[in-house]
């Protein structure tokens, strides 16, 4: 019992991160048809962004200022590059994004080394829970990392503050009115532009989420963009592009598959890889995926 | 000026192999060496390769160094297991990486744009890890398939230094003139046709799938000869030609030299291995970053690579004149 | 190619139902197209006309239903094999290879219907002349020739429909499905397309002409059936139409909304 | 740096040597002139022309080890300036024929390449420096895998390959090469080493868990930890096997916090030890009781920078092995570390410390070989004893090429007892070189010929 919890939790954690960059990923692509191989660097600069706050004004000021940095960084990213790239092909995208995450990684990795920068946790965040003192059903001694707790409430409020945004609000109307039509909101004297630019910049905010909570636990190093890039990337086609729901499905049938494959190596290292074969093997659009985006 | 090009236009082989086969000559004179030389050869085989497919059809695969890796990983074997004779070594190799390609290409053709990438992603990072992991005890690992005190021979000639430039420089020419040809024939004519418009190719009563999977597989079989040859010139097989990241410099050298242009792809590779072991020396530590700089310049000011600035260079050069028609 | 057809009814669409989830797209559509005639599909928006088009050429495969072609049955058979049967589709938006020059645009059917849908022909030159010079005929038919090595991305609206006609005419079809082939011509241009496809029909063509333009439709058609929320609700001569109370109840019903 | 003319002469004088006859007497022709008895037998680059040596400097200057890349350079710059000028360990190590006035009269410059932590890379670099700037050794390397892909390639060549930071058995085991030679300690001797230490600290009733990293040196070390401790008592629990550079091991641990054991050894390296090591204490397995003891992490392989990156709170108390430590107080590391820290202002690294030892130790086999030519300098090496270079006495045994030399097993410092930045190591003991010494054949492998193929 003990231990098939302890696989679920761990597979609910691992799914946090995945789906917090996968957040993004998709969110971008749903909203602007924009494929962006950049976002796991927007997901490392937030990262090194909240480490090197966080060691000189604190971890809660690193928590208001990383999501506005992050913000501009997007936007000005938009404004400046990505918007430029609407009209062209999902593969000159893909192209310019990989080298922009390449010179990312490249600028970072000159201004703070190769090596992982340490990334302490806040006092509030560090130790553990002890679960058994929660929950009856728990034998024993059952104890969790109190951080990665707080990552998955983190992520899936972050998800459901999303879905709330799209759904409920005008903003998230004009949006999904947008991922339908753009043009047809353009003629109806919709400023689609300046939202488009808005959004991209929401998916650099959960980049920064995704760093604050994520760069403890992975350190901070100039690789970690790419190396969460191809998961993340794996759960948003997994799930369908462009589909939120599709990815929250997505990094939890990859997480929990990457957590009760632990003890068996051969299988465990490929296990994401031949899911994702499988899957799009049998739903070529992935599992929430809509006829006709990306193709 | 437009003398040369004129030249250039009438015998593009001709020129192709002087260049190529005089290479041993010019290019210590900017800094190569021979095994470099060696080594942009094959690299510009295997992105010559697959040019016939993200140039001409437009699939854009992140899984190409599959070929290229299982079919390094069988010339070593077959070294290490049969003999030092390369031409059933390669033969063996060639037949490996096809099959490979059929089935491979068979199942993620269905899909286009970036769900073909991705799959032939996850399909190439799987075989990476099982290469790592679970088949390690033929790979050898992390190690490497190693082949100590072999070296390579065809009929007996041992395959190294010079000879074995030659031999690659010749498959290089050959494999370009396999590819011209390709690309002036009623096939490559279709396969173009498939990265301009599929939907009025399989309304037009063409077979779009099998033009499809050919192009894959003879890309494939491009990317099987390099990664033969690769192993045929340093009897070692390193896990990461099987890595995405072997994949992703293939894309970045199509684009920076030119896709669809077959020439292109083998301008961009020479100039990347020429990039990361020559000029990376004096650049130092920051090379890779003048190198993502470089490639991101490309893409949004010049998106046809170096080939496209070479003709707006010639236009600007010799005035305005003619719409350039294609070859 | 050469089979004879044994009745004079070319293409037969039996009772064909689609239903888009709840939606009834098409209602048991009959409809049977003549030898040599031009057969025009009429109705108001929505009533179900590019779907029986994308069912004819194999894009979309009904809920029930039968369609012969050439006495061939066609459901379950892939776009390719509906062309190589002789049946030739133009786009509402013109569907050629924009980045290709006109001439080559137009070798590309030529070659499927000399060497059928897949050849391995890649060092082929030989026999690439004669393809050529068809293909040259081809555009000079549709009046394209002065243009036939341009890119196609170039042509202007009109002369892009033109060359989509002269990809599908290369094949050398039996059939011709045009989806509203004068949609956004100027008028002469539209007058040109009529005397262009009179002459091509009148060697010998049948067609499938959907026309929302009704000068078009009264101009070429010998028979017109009406489709209206997915249902035929008359067919006939031009004259038959234009008086049957129904099709006008169908227009009129379209304007009120 | 080279001079052109030399360059364009020739794009492979080795094989153009085998071509013919005719070729060989016009490219050879220099030969004539050099003064060595050898000369009708050249070797990779052996004749050296004129009165420089190069050496070549294979580090990765990018990717996941650029870090111990950056110091294995610093040290390497500082070996040359030493050769050539004097100073450093020229003053402590005996028994020594350098003069500090370059390699035998010639003086003594270098080449850098990147190795990119991949091993075609590291391989295509060596070929640059071997094939166009003429190298006459070629050392580096921060991994194992690529480390052994450079030594076969340096033997299949002639150049002698002075491996630098690589702790995998096979390097000087199953992968041996006649050109290849190791200062570096190996996974075999951390076992051997840790083992007693680890049983007299945490008792010999104690069942421990593996998470290994999935490659060959991995491997080794697994297999090493696991017979030593098995030695001693313990009992083996479990071993998983994790991918490298796995950015997260959670799932690893959950089965950890699931098993009965309690120890955890991690057989793991740079960041993913960094990794590995700080989501242990994360989950809190230093505070964690089971079977009634108090569970512990166990590192065999420590290394300065990454306790940096991990942070002095989590790998306080926790044991491991070194090759050197900085803190050393004999006179080698003394002169060492004093002219590193005038040079750049910190003190090195063990990558650092093995790398500039190499450098020395190829350098004086030469002077006691008296000539650059390969087998010679490699009999020089074989079998060569010296001291004075940080870790007392060293072997360079001849059947394996590995070096055999006191280990040290360190633990990390307490936050409170750092005197500054770089003090994170504690040494709480030294196993002796006769303890450590494991008999040469059993790992297999052969060394190959003197005159390559």
């Amino acid at each position: 019992m003990n231990y098939l919890f302890l696989q679920v939790l761990t597979g609910l954690q691992i799914s946090a991160l995945y789906m917090l960059i996968a957040l993004g990923l998709t969110l971008v692509f749903g909203t602007l048809g924009v494929v962006n191989f950049a976002h796991g660097a927007l997901f490392m600069l937030g990262a090194y962004f909240a480490v090197v706050i966080s060691d000189a004004f604190g971890f809660s000021v690193a928590l208001i200022a990383v999501p506005i940095m992050l913000f501009i960084v997007g936007i000005i990213l938009e404004r400046g590059l990505i918007r430029f790239f609407y009209e062209r092909s999902h593969t000159d995208q893909i192209l310019v994004t990989f080298g922009l995450a390449i010179v990312i990684g490249e600028v970072l990795k000159t201004i703070y080394g190769a090596n992982n920068l340490p990334f302490a946790k806040p006092s509030w965040g560090s130790g553990i829970v002890k679960l058994h003192e929660y929950l009856p059903f728990l034998e024993g001694f059952v104890a969790y990392p109190k951080w990665r707790l707080i990552l998955v409430v983190v992520s899936f409020s972050t998800v459901a503050a999303l879905f709330l945004l799209l759904q409920f609000t005008r903003f998230g109307l004009i949006v999904r009115a947008g991922m339908r039509d753009s043009q047809m909101l353009a003629f109806l004297g919709v400023n689609i532009t300046r939202r488009f630019t808005i959004v991209f910049g929401i998916g650099a905010v959960i980049a920064a989420i995704a760093g604050l909570f994520g760069g403890p636990i992975t350190q901070v190093e100039p690789e970690l963009g790419m190396k969460l890039l191809i998961p993340s990337f794996l759960v948003v086609v997994v799930g369908g592009m462009g589909s939120l729901p599709g990815a929250v499905l997505a990094s939890l049938l990859f997480g929990m598959a990457l957590s009760f494959t632990a003890k068996y190596a051969e299988i465990q290292q490929i296990i994401i890889y031949l899911l994702a074969v499988i899957i799009l093997l049998v739903r070529p659009r992935g599992l929430m995926g809509k006829k006709g985006l990306m193709e | 000026m437009e003398y040369v090009v004129s030249i250039l236009k009438k015998f593009p082989l001709t020129v192709f192999a002087l260049v190529v086969l005089t290479m041993p000559f010019w290019f210590p004179w900017i800094g190569g060496y021979g095994g470099l030389a060696t080594k942009i050869m094959i690299w510009a085989l295997f992105a010559l390769g697959f040019d016939i497919l993200l140039g001409f059809t437009g699939y854009l695969s992140f899984g190409h160094a599959i070929f290229f890796g299982v079919s390094a990983y069988a010339t070593g074997l077959m070294f290490k297991h049969f003999s030092d004779e390369i031409i059933p070594a390669m033969i063996v190799a060639v037949i490996v990486g096809t099959l490979a390609s059929v089935i491979i290409g068979y199942l993620t053709l269905k899909k286009s744009g970036i769900y073909f990438s991705i799959l032939t992603l996850a399909f190439g990072e799987m075989l990476h890890s099982s290469a790592l992991s679970t088949f390690g005890s033929f790979t050898g690992g992390e190690n490497g398939l190693t082949l100590p005190d072999m070296i390579p021979s065809m009929l007996g000639i041992e395959m190294r230094g010079e000879v074995m430039f030659y031999m690659t420089a010749a498959v290089l020419i050959l494999g370009y003139y396999i590819a011209r040809r390709i690309s002036a024939s009623p096939f490559g004519l279709i396969l173009k046709a498939i990265k301009s418009n599929q939907e009025r190719l399989e309304y037009t009563g063409i077979d779009v799938q099998k033009y499809k999977l050919g192009a894959f597989v003879i890309s494939a079989i491009y990317a099987s000869v390099a990664g033969s040859l690769m192993v045929v010139y340093e009897p070692y097989v390193g896990t990461e030609y099987l890595r995405w990241s072997t994949s992703g410099n293939l894309v970045l050298m199509s684009v920076m030299g030119g896709m669809g242009t077959l020439i292109g792809p083998i301008i961009g590779a020479a100039f990347m291995l020429y990039f990361e072991n020559v000029l990376s020396v004096p650049l130092g530590e920051e090379w890779l970053l003048v190198l993502g700089l470089i490639f991101m310049a490309i893409v949004i000011f010049l998106p046809g690579g170096f080939t496209d600035g070479f003709k707006l260079i010639y236009k600007k050069l010799i005035g305005k004149k003619s719409d350039g028609e294609e070859n | 190619m050469s089979k004879k057809s044994t009745s004079d009814v070319m293409l037969d669409c039996y009772q064909v139902s689609k239903n888009f989830g709840g939606l009834q797209a098409l209602n048991d559509v009959n409809l049977k197209v003549k030898h040599n005639t031009i057969h025009s599909l009429i109705g108001p928006n929505g009533a179900g006309k590019s779907t029986l088009l994308n069912v004819i050429t194999g894009m979309i495969t009904p809920t029930h239903g039968s369609v012969v072609f050439d006495d061939t049955p066609m459901l379950d058979l892939k776009p390719h094999e509906i062309n190589q049967l002789g049946l030739a589709k133009v786009f509402q938006t013109p569907a050629i290879f924009p980045e290709m020059t006109l001439i080559k645009n137009v070798c590309i059917p030529a070659l499927a219907a000399r060497d059928g849908s897949f050849k391995l022909n890649m060092f082929q030159k030989a026999g690439m002349k004669s393809i050529e010079s068809f293909a040259e005929e081809t555009l000079e038919e549709v009046g394209l020739k002065d243009s036939i090595h341009k890119e196609a991305r170039f042509l202007s609206r009109g002369d892009k429909r033109r060359l989509e006609l002269a990809i599908c005419l290369a094949h050398r079809p039996k059939m011709l499905l045009l989806d509203e082939p004068t949609a956004g011509m100027a008028r002469h241009e539209t007058e040109n397309t009529i005397l262009l496809l009179r002459k091509i029909a009148d060697r010998g063509m049948t067609m499938v002409i959907v026309e929302h333009d009704m000068n078009v439709v009264f101009a070429l058609s010998e028979t017109i059936s009406v489709l209206a929320q997915g249902t035929i609700i008359a067919e006939g001569t031009p004259d038959e139409v234009k008086g049957n109370p129904k099709v006008i109840e169908a227009y009129l019903g379209e304007e009120q909304e | 740096m080279t001079k052109k003319s030399d360059i364009s002469k020739t794009i492979s004088r080795r094989s153009i040597l085998k071509a013919g006859a005719l070729g060989s007497v016009a490219m050879s022709a220099p030969m004539f002139y050099a003064k060595n008895a050898w000369a009708e037998s050249a070797i990779g680059n052996y004749p050296v022309e004129g009165d420089t040596v190069m050496l070549g400097f294979n580090v990765p200057q990018t990717g996941a080890y650029a870090d111990e890349g950056a110091d294995e350079l610093r040290a390497y710059k500082l070996a040359v300036t030493h050769l050539n000028n004097g100073g450093g360990m020229l003053d402590t190590f005996k028994p020594s024929k350098l003069t500090g006035s370059g390699v035998l009269g010639k003086k003594v410059d270098f080449v850098v390449g990147d190795t990119q932590t991949k091993a075609d890379a590291a391989r295509t670099s060596a070929r640059r420096m071997i094939e166009r700037d003429k190298i006459i050794m070629l050392t580096g390397g921060s991994s194992s895998g690529i480390a052994i892909a450079q030594q076969y390639l340096a033997a299949e060549m002639g150049i002698i390959f002075m491996a630098g930071l690589t702790h995998s058995n096979d390097t000087t085991g199953k992968d041996k090469r006649r050109y290849g030679f190791r200062h570096f300690f190996n996974a075999e001797m951390t076992g051997i080493a840790l083992s007693p230490i680890l049983a007299d600290t945490y008792g010999k009733d104690r069942r421990a868990f593996h998470l290994t990293s999935d490659y060959s040196w991995g491997h080794t070390q697994h297999d090493a930890m696991k017979r030593g401790t098995e030695g001693q008592g313990w009992t083996t629990e479990n071993n998983i096997m994790t991918p490298v550079g796995a950015p997260d091991f959670s799932q690893y641990l959950t089965e950890v916090l699931a098993s009965d054991a309690d120890i955890l050894v991690l057989n793991h390296y740079g960041k993913d030890m960094v990794n590995s090591l700080s989501q242990s204490v994360e989950f809190g397995m230093r505070e964690l009781q089971k079977n009634g003891k108090t569970m512990e992490i166990v590192v065999p392989l420590f290394s300065r920078l990454m306790a940096q990156g991990a942070g002095s709170s989590k790998i306080q108390g926790v044991l491991g092995t070194t090759n050197w430590n900085w803190s050393l107080e004999d006179e080698g590391s003394k002169a060492f570390v004093q002219a590193f820290e005038a040079e750049y202002g910190f003190p090195p690294s063990m990558a650092a410390h093995t790398c500039y030892c190499q450098t020395l130790l190829y350098a004086n086999a030469c002077e006691v070989a008296g000539t650059f030519y390969p087998p010679e300098v490699i009999k020089a090496l074989e079998g060569f004893e010296f001291d004075g270079m940080g870790n007392g006495k060293t072997l360079y045994r001849a059947e394996d090429h590995q070096c055999f030399k006191d280990i040290l097993v360190v633990k990390g410092k307490a936050p409170a007892d750092k005197t500054g930045e770089f003090d994170l190591l504690e040494i709480v003991g030294t196993t002796p070189r006769d303890v450590v010494t494991y008999d040469a054949s059993i790992f297999g492998g052969e060394l190959g010929p003197y005159e390559p193929a």
